[in-house]
C-alpha cells in the first residue's frame, strides 16, 4: 500500500507531478470523489439539507473570523495594491467570461450572462482548498487574503448580471413582442447581494476577528480553527454528491461548455497570478489570487442569476461551476496557478 | 357548526420564489397563509437539495376574487420563467368571514 | 377504482399545540392523522425559527360527523386563545371504510 | 383566469417507499408531483423519527384516468403490506393542459 | 487597529470601564450584535431551525456534564447555603416582578403573570456568559453553579403561573360573563417544566458528570468543553437574530417595559448578589448568582407561558426578555454585578 | 459521591465485577439510560431527526477513515484469516437465528427471517463500544477492525431475506390463494445493501483513510478522532430515546423474544470469540469480533427487511434490536465476551 504526504509541510522545490498527488491523495479530493462516486452508482447516501447549511454557515464564519484575526496584525498598506488588483479582477473576469460565451460559444445573452456572472464571482471551497494547499508546500498565503475574497464575490456577479439585463433591454426594443416583464430594480439585486448569507459571516466574521484579536480568539479556535479541515472534508462530501447529481447534465452542456470550464479558469487563473505579483504578492498569494480568479461561485451567484435572469438555464451555468470547474481547480488547477504564480514571482 | 366556503389557492413554486410570493399574496388581499417545504419535479428539473433549493408549497384561503386576482399575478410573473404551479379548490372554513 | 367521500378537516396551528391536538383528533373518534412542518402567518404575528416556534398543519380523514366534533371542540377550546385555523374539503378515499 | 378541472391525488405513506412511488407515478403518466415530509399515525404504528423513518406525503396533478392507474395499483402494490393511504379531490389547475 | 483582551486571565483589579470593554469586545458579545445587525438590515441570515435545536441541546448536556464532574468535587455542606438563597430568589423574584408589571405598570393580570415567569426563571446564556466573564476577570465561579442553575429555573415559572391563574379566576368570579374555560391541571404543567428538555439534559448531565468523575469526563472533554465557547459563539449568533427579530415591536412594548427590563434586572441582579454573600459564595459565585437572578428565561418560559396563559401578549414577554433584558445582561448587566458583588463580598 | 475509572487505562488483570462497573458508569451508557429514562417520564426531550442523521454519518465515516489509516498499516495476511471468519459468521448467525426463531419461537416465515437479518448482521455503535471498551482495559483490538465490520454487515441479511423469500414462495405454491405478489428482484436489494449509506461511508472512509495514511490523517484528526466519544455519548442519548420508545412494545414481544434478545447473542458471541481466537485474534480482537457477531443491526436492516418482507412485524425486530440486545450487550455482553474471549486465547 502506497503512502503519500499530503497537506503536510512540503519543500518548496518539489516537481509538478508531485505537487499533483499530493493534492489527489487529500482527504479533501478524495472526499469529493466519494460524493461524486456514490452518485455515480445511485447511493442513496446524502447528507441532511440542514447538515449542508450549518457547514456552510461555519466554513464562511470561520474564514472570516480567522481572516479577521489575522488582518490585525496587518496594514492598511500592505493591502490597498493586492485590494486593488483583486477589484480589477472582478471587473474583467465577467466580460471575458460573457465576450468568450457569447461570440464564440454563441450562447444566447441570457445564458452568456448568466455563465458570466458565476465565473466573475469567486468559490470560497476553491479559495480554502488553494490556501490549505500553499501552505502544504510551504508557501502560506498572506493573512489578509479572505478580504480579498469578499471584494471579490460581489462585483463580477453584478456586472454580469447588469450585461445582460442592457443586452437584453436591447434587444427587446430591436423585437418589441416579448412579455414586457419588468426588470427587477438594481436596488433590490445590491441588497440581496450585500446581506447575503455570505456576505453577512465573511465581512462580519472579519470584523469581530479584527476587534476582538489573539486574545479573543483562542477560547474560539478549537471549533473555528480545530475542527476547520475536518468538517471541510465531511463538506466536500457533500459537494462531491452534488456534482455526481450535474454529470448527466454534462453531454446537455456540451463539448464547448466542457472546454470552456477547463480553459477560461486557467486563462483567468493567469491573469490572477500575474496581477497578484504585480502588487507584490508572495507565491502563496498569488496562487490563492489565481485560484479565486479561476473559480466559479455556486454559493451566491446561482440564486441571484436564477432570481434576476430566469431566462438563463440553469442547467448550464450548475454544471460548468459544479461539475466542471470546481473539480478541475481542485484536482488540477490549483497545483497550475501554483507553478504559475512561482514562474510570475521569480 | 357554521362553516364559509372559501377558495384554498396552493401554489408549489422554487423556493428562491418565498418571499416574493408571500408579499404578492399578502398584497393582494389575502389575510394569511401556510408554507411547507417541498420536493417535487414537474416538466422543469428534479427540486431537491441545498442548490438552487428545493420548493415550496403555498397555501392560502381567500375569497374567490383574490384567487382570481392572484392567479392572473401568477400566470403573468412567474409562469414562463420560474418552476411553479397553481391550484384551487373549494374548501369550508370555520369562522370563514376572518379570512375575506 | 371504488372510493369512498369522506371529510379531510385540515387544521393549521401554533405548534406547542401539536401534542394537544393529536390528543383531540384521536379522543374525537378519528382513525388517524398526518402532520406536517409548517410556518405562517394570519392575524396573529408570523410564525417561524424556534422561539415559540412555528406551525403545525394537521390533517385527518374523517366522517362528517366527527368532523363536526371535532371543528367544536376547536372553536371552543382554542379559536379565541390559540393562533389556529381549520377547515374541511371532502375527498374520496380508497378503502375509505376503513377509516369510519 | 381560465381554469382547467383535474384530480389531485395525494398518498400519505412510510417515508422508505418514497422513490418507489416516485417511480410508480411517473410510470403511472403523471407529470409531475411534489412530496412534503410528515409523520402520522393509522391503524399501524405511529411514525415519527429516523429508525424506520417518518412518512412522505405526496401529491400529483393528474387526468381522472392517470388517477384511477394509480389507485389501483396503489391498493395491490402496497395495501396489504405497507402503511399507506391515499385520496383524490378535484382542484381547479392554471394552465391545467399542461398535466395531463 | 486597536486590540483589546477578552475573556482571557485578567488581574482582578481592574477598572470598570476595562471590564465593560472586556465584555464588549468578546466573540460572544460581537456575535450576538452581528445577528442583530443582520436582522436590522434585513439579511437572508438564518439558522436552520435544527442547528439552533442541535446547539442547545449540546449547550444544557455539556453545561450539566461539566457541572456535575466539578459537583463530585463538592461537599454537601458548601451547596446547602447557595441552594437555600437560590431557592429563594426564585420565590421571590417572580413575585417582584408581578407586583411592579400589575401595580405600577397597569399590565393585565395575564401580561403581568406571564412576564413574571419569565423573570422568574433564568436565562442558560446569560448564566454561561457570567460564568465566561467571572473567569476571564479571575473570579472563577464555584464548582457547583450549575447545579443552582437547575434549582432556580422552575419554581419562577410555577409561581407566576400560579398567581396568574388565581388572580383570573378570582376576577372570573367577580364577573361571570367569560369564556369559562378550563385551566389546565397543575399535574400536566408541573409535569411538563420538570420533563422539559432543558431539565432532562441539565439534571440528567449533572447526575452523569458525577458519577462518572474525571476518569469518564476526559475522552469527552474535547468536545463537551473543547467546543464550548465556541459554538456558544455561534448560538449567540442565532440569539441576536431572533433579538434582532423583536426589536420592531420594541415601539409597542412601550417605554414602561423597556426601563422594567433594565431596571428589573438590577434590583434582582443586587439581592441575588447580597444573598450569595450572606451564603458565602466568592465574587465570582455571587456575580454568577446576581446574573441568574437578574436574567429573564426565554426557553422554558416562552411554551409555558402560552400553553397556560394564551391570553398573555408573546410581544410583552418575548420582547422583554429577549430583545431588552438578555442583551442589557450581556453588555452591562453582568459587569454591574460583578462591582456590585465585589462590594458584598469585601 | 463515589466515583469509578470509566474508559480509561485499566490494569488487564481486573475482575468481572469492577469491568462491569466500568462498563455502567461511562458517558456512554448513561447517555443512553438517559434517553431511556426521558422516554419513560414522557420527556419532550428528543434530538432532530437532522441531528442524528449527520451523527450516524459523522461516526460511520470517521469509523471508516480511522480504520483505513490503521490498515495502512496491516499486512495482507494479518488480515485474511480475521476475514474469513468473519465471513463465517455472517454466514452462520442469520441461519442459527432463523431456525431458533421458527422452530423454537414458532414465529411466521416473515418474522423468523426479519428478525433474522437484524442478527446476522451488525450493530456499528455496538462495535464502537465493544473497542472503546478493549481500549479502556488495555486490551485494544486490531487496527483492521472497521474492515471486519464492513464484511459483516451484508452477508447476513442477504442471507436471512433470501431464506424468508425461498421458505415464502415454497409454501404459497403449497397454499396457493395469496394475493400472488411479485416478490423484488434479488438486484434490487444488493444493489441497495451495497450502495447503502453505512456501506459508501464505511467503506469511502476505508479507501480514503488508507490512501491519506497518517500524514494525511493528521490535519482531520481533532474532527474525526478528538470529538469520536464526545459525539457519541450525544448519539447515544438519541439511541435511548428509541430505545426508550420501544420499551412499550416489550410485552408485545413477548417472553420469547426477551430470552432471544439476550441467549441467542451470548450464543453467537461465544462462536465469535471461538473463530477469532482460531483466526489468531488478540483478546481484544476477540471481544470486539464477539460483539459484532453477538449484536443485532438497527441501521442497515430495518428498511431492508421492511422494503423487502413487509410482512415481518417491526415491532418484533425492531424491539428485540434496540430494546433488548443493543442495551444487554451495552451493560453486560461486552464485558462477557471479554471474560470468553480471555479463556479463549489463554
Ligand atoms: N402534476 C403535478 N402534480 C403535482 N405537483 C407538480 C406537478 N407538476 C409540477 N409540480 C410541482 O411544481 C414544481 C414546478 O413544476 P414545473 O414548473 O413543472 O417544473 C415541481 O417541482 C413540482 O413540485
Ligand atoms: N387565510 C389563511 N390562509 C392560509 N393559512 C392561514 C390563513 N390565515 C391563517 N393561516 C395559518 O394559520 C396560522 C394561525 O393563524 P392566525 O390565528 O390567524 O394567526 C397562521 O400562522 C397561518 O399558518
Ligand atoms: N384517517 C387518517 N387521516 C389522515 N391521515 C391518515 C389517516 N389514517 C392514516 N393516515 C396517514 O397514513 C399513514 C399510514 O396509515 P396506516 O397505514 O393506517 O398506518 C399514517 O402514518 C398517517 O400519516
Ligand atoms: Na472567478
Ligand atoms: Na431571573
Ligand atoms: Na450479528
Amino acid at each position: 500500500m502506497f503512502r503519500v504526504l499530503s497537506f503536510a509541510k512540503y519543500p518548496t522545490g518539489v516537481c509538478m507531478l508531485d505537487v499533483l498527488r499530493i493534492n489527489l491523495c487529500s482527504p479533501l479530493t478524495l472526499s469529493f470523489a466519494l460524493g461524486v462516486f456514490a452518485r455515480l452508482v445511485r447511493s442513496e447516501l446524502s447528507l441532511p439539507r440542514d447538515l449542508y447549511t450549518a457547514l456552510s454557515i461555519y466554513l464562511l464564519f470561520a474564514l472570516g473570523l480567522k481572516g479577521g484575526v489575522e488582518l490585525s496584525h496587518s496594514s492598511l498598506a500592505a493591502i490597498s495594491g493586492p485590494a486593488l488588483v483583486t477589484i480589477l479582477l472582478g471587473c474583467l473576469t465577467p466580460v471575458s467570461a460573457y465576450l468568450v460565451l457569447r461570440k464564440m460559444g454563441r450562447f444566447s445573452i441570457a445564458d452568456s450572462a448568466g455563465i458570466a456572472a458565476h465565473y466573475g464571482s469567486v468559490s470560497a471551497v476553491t479559495f480554502i482548498a488553494a490556501q490549505q494547499f500553499t501552505a502544504s508546500v510551504g508557501a502560506p498565503a498572506e493573512g489578509f487574503m479572505p478580504t480579498l475574497l469578499t471584494l471579490l464575490e460581489i462585483p463580477g456577479i453584478q456586472i454580469a448580471l447588469a450585461i445582460g439585463a442592457f443586452q437584453m433591454s436591447a434587444a427587446a426594443k430591436a423585437n418589441p413582442d416579448g412579455t414586457g416583464q419588468v426588470a427587477r430594480p438594481v436596488r433590490e439585486i445590491m441588497h440581496e447581494l450585500l446581506t447575503s448569507r455570505s456576505m453577512m459571516l465573511l465581512v462580519g466574521g472579519l470584523i469581530i476577528g479584527t476587534a476582538v484579536g489573539e486574545s479573543g480568539w483562542k477560547p474560539v479556535q478549537p471549533v473555528f480553527e480545530g475542527l476547520f479541515k475536518g468538517l471541510l472534508t465531511i463538506f466536500l462530501l457533500e459537494m462531491g454528491l452534488a456534482a455526481g447529481n450535474r454529470l448527466g447534465d454534462l453531454k446537455q452542456a456540451g463539448l464547448f461548455l466542457l472546454g470552456f470550464g477547463i480553459l477560461m479558469p486557467i486563462v483567468h487563473g493567469t491573469v490572477g497570478a500575474y496581477l497578484g505579483s504585480l502588487a507584490g504578492l508572495s507565491v502563496g498569494g498569488c496562487t490563492v489570487l489565481a485560484a479565486m480568479a479561476a473559480s466559479a461561485s455556486y454559493i451566491a451567484a446561482p440564486p441571484a442569476v436564477r432570481m434576476t435572469l430566469p431566462e438563463a438555464n440553469p442547467t448550464f451555468y450548475l454544471t460548468a461551476a459544479l461539475a466542471i470547474t470546481f473539480p478541475f481547480n481542485l484536482i488540477a488547477g490549483i497545483p497550475i496557478y501554483y507553478e504559475i504564480s512561482k514562474r510570475f514571482c521569480s | 357548526m357554521k362553516t364559509v366556503p372559501l377558495c384554498l389557492l396552493t401554489i408549489v413554486a422554487e423556493a428562491i420564489l418565498k418571499e416574493r410570493l408571500i408579499a404578492d399574496v399578502r398584497s393582494a388581499g389575502a389575510k394569511g397563509y401556510t408554507v411547507t417545504e417541498a420536493e417535487g419535479e414537474g416538466i422543469r428539473q428534479r427540486r431537491v437539495g441545498e442548490i438552487l433549493g428545493s420548493n415550496i408549497r403555498l397555501e392560502t384561503i381567500v375569497s374567490p376574487e383574490v384567487a382570481d386576482r392572484l392567479l392572473k399575478l401568477i400566470s403573468v410573473e412567474y409562469f414562463e420563467r420560474y418552476a411553479v404551479i397553481a391550484y384551487l379548490s373549494t374548501v369550508s372554513v370555520i369562522r370563514g368571514e376572518k379570512y375575506v
